[in-house]
């Protein structure tokens, strides 16, 4: 069965180590906070100028003047700082963070990623998007694995525009955990429960490789 | 010390004019100058270039600005959410330049601190690096990008002193430290106006030499784009 | 939080090699890692690169390191008040790189924050400008000039928590909070180490991010170097 | 007669208006903070990270943590604020500064100054000199018109390293006012009481100009 979001952010939990200083883009990577194992200890970016994000505030703490880079009130942790926005993006490019996850539109078997606009229609804009896929160590994309039009998100190469260059490092879709392998294409690494390494190949229309045999995801 | 303090929003931006650049402080609709932006509805003053990391909302911040036309151009990294902005962009009534947001941080902090170019990965091989000089350090692509400046940066503190320092609250200060560096003329408008003396010299984010004119801001609003709770 | 804290500046250096690359914080004997300082003479490496704006005094911070000759290189902006250092410059001992004390500022920013080159107008026209691009921006000319790193930066802060978040003191502050951005082992001494949540995270100066180790120092001297009065 | 130390000092305040940064270098720029007319509000700049430089300090004031760029002990005003060195050049090479003071070994007619540097003899190295005469908008060199061996210090071209090319607006000596034209030479604005044309003249190896009478200065 197809992961849900929450299952994709809960599979993205297991992906983080303790000690790491993590920027987590809005939608999907938001929720992979709330599915870290207690043991586990890292410390969030919010590039609005914040490095320790705590959990949504309690009706009387809302703070018009405390939110994340998604616009949602938040609250602070014991040891956050407060920054600018040019500390933040020093940060950023100057590679402090250790883990950037992000939603996608296309990624390409080379690690290219388009996540910022669909030319005819509205264009938002990339924010930091473009920072941070310039500058991060490590990439992991969530994402369904096809469009809701039923196309691959996972392509030969990008046919929206790009966000960057052979950055991505690995992708947890609701069907496939992938990581890229740089020069080859996709490699498979773990399947949804009960989806077979046949959908997975069928869904995905860059090159995949698969190696021996796929084990299914652990997820609690 | 030199006293920066003018009467009120109206007085502080009266030099503005028709086709001036003007940087305007915030991220999203925390830590924008709102009394300078209601002062400039008032001024009427057209075809201004606002350099703001967002556009607003359609009914507030900027986003009041585009509603009356005074606005031609915008410098902004991300300006979803607004229909009247959508609208003028399509109708090819407004310019928008988007940038990466720590390339317009950058780019800001540049304009102030007298760096007239520096080199980025952020934009390498999109449609942001059109045009753009590429050079290779280390192996890995950087765009040369070019420092920012306005004639006007309008920011917003929480507390300011009469020699123009400023310190800021939360994540309202986002674009503002920068953009208070970079204006040939700098407009603070603060929630709290303190005499000088009462803020720890060692906790100042913004040094008063940024700023030229500071004023006690009223009615602050503080809307919320994303009222969350965990309850 | 992530804790940094580690017993003492012996523990905190002990992974310092020779040939390494080290900043050291302070201006003049104003806000140096004094404890790592001694810890580095104990630990005796040698060969070390030292990026620091200014080279102690004979007898006190990197003056100390100079005489025990672990340094092989200064990358500084002023050297001055140092015989020791004059003499194994003039014997061609002491590698010397001197640069403009804003550009030595700047490249270390530039380390940390992942600019690799920028443009400066300091040194055009100058010795330093030697061998260096040299380009022209709105008429007037400017430097092309590179970040520097290190493979460890001390840094010396008032007051620490042990999530690394340091807020420095008076003039203390001056190089140590863009050398800890620029280490890829930043190690913090403190003069008062805290527990998180101690700080107010509005006044932090370096955020915790940019320091791996960091500990309570003990007996800081703080030697004054011009010793001046009103009366 | 030609003016001491003080007396220059005391000259180059006399330039200083109301409402603006200044930076003082070290020895008779530094002097210059003690002559400022009651009514002139000034704020002076030290490049190792303050703006607010206050009097010296009283014996149970002196604190090793704040001292200025010469690493005297000093105090704070009300309305200082502190800062990092990259901040401060920020401030000194965006030009916020309106006035730098400082001194030289030679300026040339066309407004070079050498000042850091004696070949053969030691290197103490430029500090932050080089940053702030590529960047000032007004500069003020002070300094004797000749030096100890009796060579004139104002020069067709400097013979030193050089510091900084076509910066130094005016220059406040023992004996001379004199202003940069630029492409024509050392323009004599004032002579010290007392000193004729003919001996700022003898003393001045670089183009001079003198138009009209040349008044005496006003020092009190």
């Amino acid at each position: 069965m197809a992961l849900d979001k929450i299952g994709i952010a809960k599979r993205i939990a297991q992906e983080i180590q303790t000690g790491w200083y993590i920027n987590l883009g809005i939608g999907i990577p938001t929720l992979v906070a709330n599915y870290l194992p207690e043991a586990v200890e890292v410390v969030l970016q919010s590039e609005n100028g914040l490095l320790g994000i705590g959990p949504f505030p309690g009706k009387n703490e809302v703070d018009p003047d405390l939110i994340n880079a998604g616009k949602q009130t938040i609250t602070m942790l014991n040891g956050s700082s407060l920054f600018s926005s040019a500390e933040s993006f020093g940060m950023i490019r100057g590679e402090h963070i250790n883990l950037t996850i992000l939603g996608a539109m296309e990624v390409s078997e080379n690690g290219d990623i388009a996540n910022w606009k669909i030319p005819g229609k509205m264009v938002k804009g990339m924010g930091g998007a473009m920072d941070l896929v310039a500058s991060a160590k490590n990439i992991i994309v969530a994402m369904q694995h096809v469009s809701r039009s039923g196309d691959s998100k996972l392509l030969k190469e990008c046919t929206l525009p790009i966000t960057g260059l052979r950055c991505v490092k690995k992708i947890v879709t609701d069907l496939a955990v992938l990581e890229i392998s740089p020069g080859e294409g996709f490699r498979l690494l773990e399947r949804a429960p009960g989806i077979s390494v046949e959908e997975i190949k069928h869904a995905t229309a860059g090159k995949i490789l698969v190696t021996g045999d796929v084990p299914e995801m652990t997820i609690n | 010390m030199i006293n920066k303090v003018v009467e009120n929003a109206e007085v502080a931006v009266r030099n503005i004019k028709d086709y001036n650049v003007i940087m305007l402080g915030g991220f999203g609709l925390c830590g924008i100058p709102e009394n300078c932006i209601t002062a400039i509805l008032k001024l009427g003053v057209k075809g201004l270039t606002c350099i703001s990391n967002n556009a607003g909302v359609d009914d507030f911040g900027i986003g009041l600005l585009l509603q009356t036309r005074q606005v031609d151009k915008m410098i902004s990294s991300y300006v979803g959410e607004n229909a009247e902005f959508e609208r003028q962009l399509l109708a090819g009534e407004l310019q928008v330049e988007l940038l990466p947001q720590g390339t317009l941080a950058e780019r800001i902090r540049a304009g102030g601190a007298g760096i007239p170019a520096f080199f980025t990965p952020a934009g390498v091989g999109t449609e942001v690096g059109q045009g753009k000089e590429v050079r290779t350090f280390n192996g890995k692509d950087y765009l040369l990008e070019f420092w920012l400046k306005a004639d006007f940066s309008l920011v917003k503190a929480w507390k300011g002193d009469t020699a123009g320092n400023l310190i800021f609250k939360g994540t309202a200060r986002n674009f503002n430290p920068m953009m208070a560096t970079a204006g040939n003329i700098t407009i603070a408008e603060v929630e709290e106006l303190v005499p000088e003396g009462s803020l720890d010299p060692n906790q100042i984010h913004t040094p008063g030499i940024y700023v030229q004119k500071i004023f006690q801001g009223t009615n602050y609003e503080k809307r919320i784009e994303q009222y969350t709770t965990s309850s």
